[in-house]
């Protein structure tokens, strides 16, 4: 199946991509795609920060199961306001 | 009112907004870039956010608010891209009857946003640019590079 | 500045009044004109002020913010006449490094100013007029007749 | 010697006046000053509320003494805000 990933701020920059595809087995679950980016993108291999993960907008934990088209946002600690 | 706007922020109009015959109280925060932080001269933020998530995040701290508190409105409006100087970041107003209300529910959202909603900032400062994580405290240009 | 004034109060001088590079947060407090209080139906409000002892008596509360918080700068206005329903009373603009000073000096400004500060408002409400004492509670127009 | 009397909201109202020229004796402290306001204004005579008295726009004392010239305010329960 295919879901659809976002990169925000320090991940974005170490991507060097904010939106892409990607393809991951049936069931996988948001720790599964987060490893499988890091071997993608090797700017994201040495990534220490505590983030947050959201699908659909909704955050969700490591666990999370994945469903075709969703939305995984990679959130990095936060600093709005 | 949730909004993501990348032009100078209009406080007027979230006055409007938040304004009511029957709120007798309006507090508003305004958040503006310094010049200065921790030692660093600061030229300018460049604020990124996760658009329509943010706003969804925004409009809970809201509802949030109002069952903490009697508020009769509350907006938020957040900028992105680069904001210049003294230039405001954030603003929120809340409306209430009574400005006891007005003012937790004011900084309730505030405390709430630099924690919760997905917005980030990386300061322009003389000599580099950093991404914030307010969280914590860590500065993220340190984060070691990768090693495979 | 502090300043009472005939006209409606323009939040925007106070904000450019305290806005400075080092100040990342501005809180305000907006008292205005609600349609009801206890049960009457409002139809405007009349303050009076001893003018020059009222301003004194704002920058004395900005002073005293100034001591117990971290504030840049603080501005007071109280409008004084008639102010129609959902208009601004007074607007409070208080300046900080960081929000919590704001936050605090506005609500101690506000809390401060309804205690001690010589202005009166009188409710026109449907069917009469009042003068209040927001000290006690007490409402004046109960006071009762002259004796000798 | 001669003082002046600033008196505000339903004060004003009731004496009709909101600022007049009175004569005092030497050395009259404020309290003497609002009995004689109180035999000469009618209105202010059943007045119950709790005051205030600024001389020279800083707050004192029913005990305070006056000096010619004074400005005398009198001051009832403040509604500001």
């Amino acid at each position: 199946m295919k879901v659809r990933v976002k990169l925000f701020a320090m991940l974005r920059e170490r991507a060097g991509t904010a939106d892409a595809r990607h393809e991951v087995p049936d069931g996988a679950t948001v720790k599964e795609l987060w490893d499988k980016l890091r071997r993608e993108y090797t700017g994201l291999a040495g990534v220490q920060l505590k983030l947050l993960y959201a699908v659909n907008s909704e955050y969700v934990t490591l666990d999370h199961e994945l469903a075709d088209g969703d939305e995984v946002a990679f959130i990095p600690p936060v600093s709005g306001g | 009112m949730y909004r993501l706007t990348d032009k100078p922020i209009d406080v007027n109009e979230l006055l409007v907004f938040v304004g009511d015959p029957g709120a007798g109280a309006v507090t508003t925060f305004i958040g503006t870039t310094r010049d200065n932080n921790e030692g660093r001269s600061i030229r300018s933020l460049d604020y990124e956010a996760y658009p329509g998530m943010a706003e969804q995040e925004m409009a809970r701290l809201g509802d949030e608010a109002a069952g903490k508190w009697e508020i009769t409105r509350m907006a938020i409006v957040h900028r992105v891209g680069n904001v210049p100087i003294g230039e405001a970041s954030v603003v929120i107003a809340a409306s209430a009857p009574h400005r006891d209300d007005a003012f937790k529910a004011c900084r309730y959202a505030i405390d709430e946003l630099k924690k919760r909603v997905p917005i980030w900032k990386k300061e322009i400062y003389e000599g580099g640019e950093i991404w914030i994580g307010s969280q914590t405290g860590e500065r993220f240009a340190e984060a070691p590079a990768a090693k495979s």
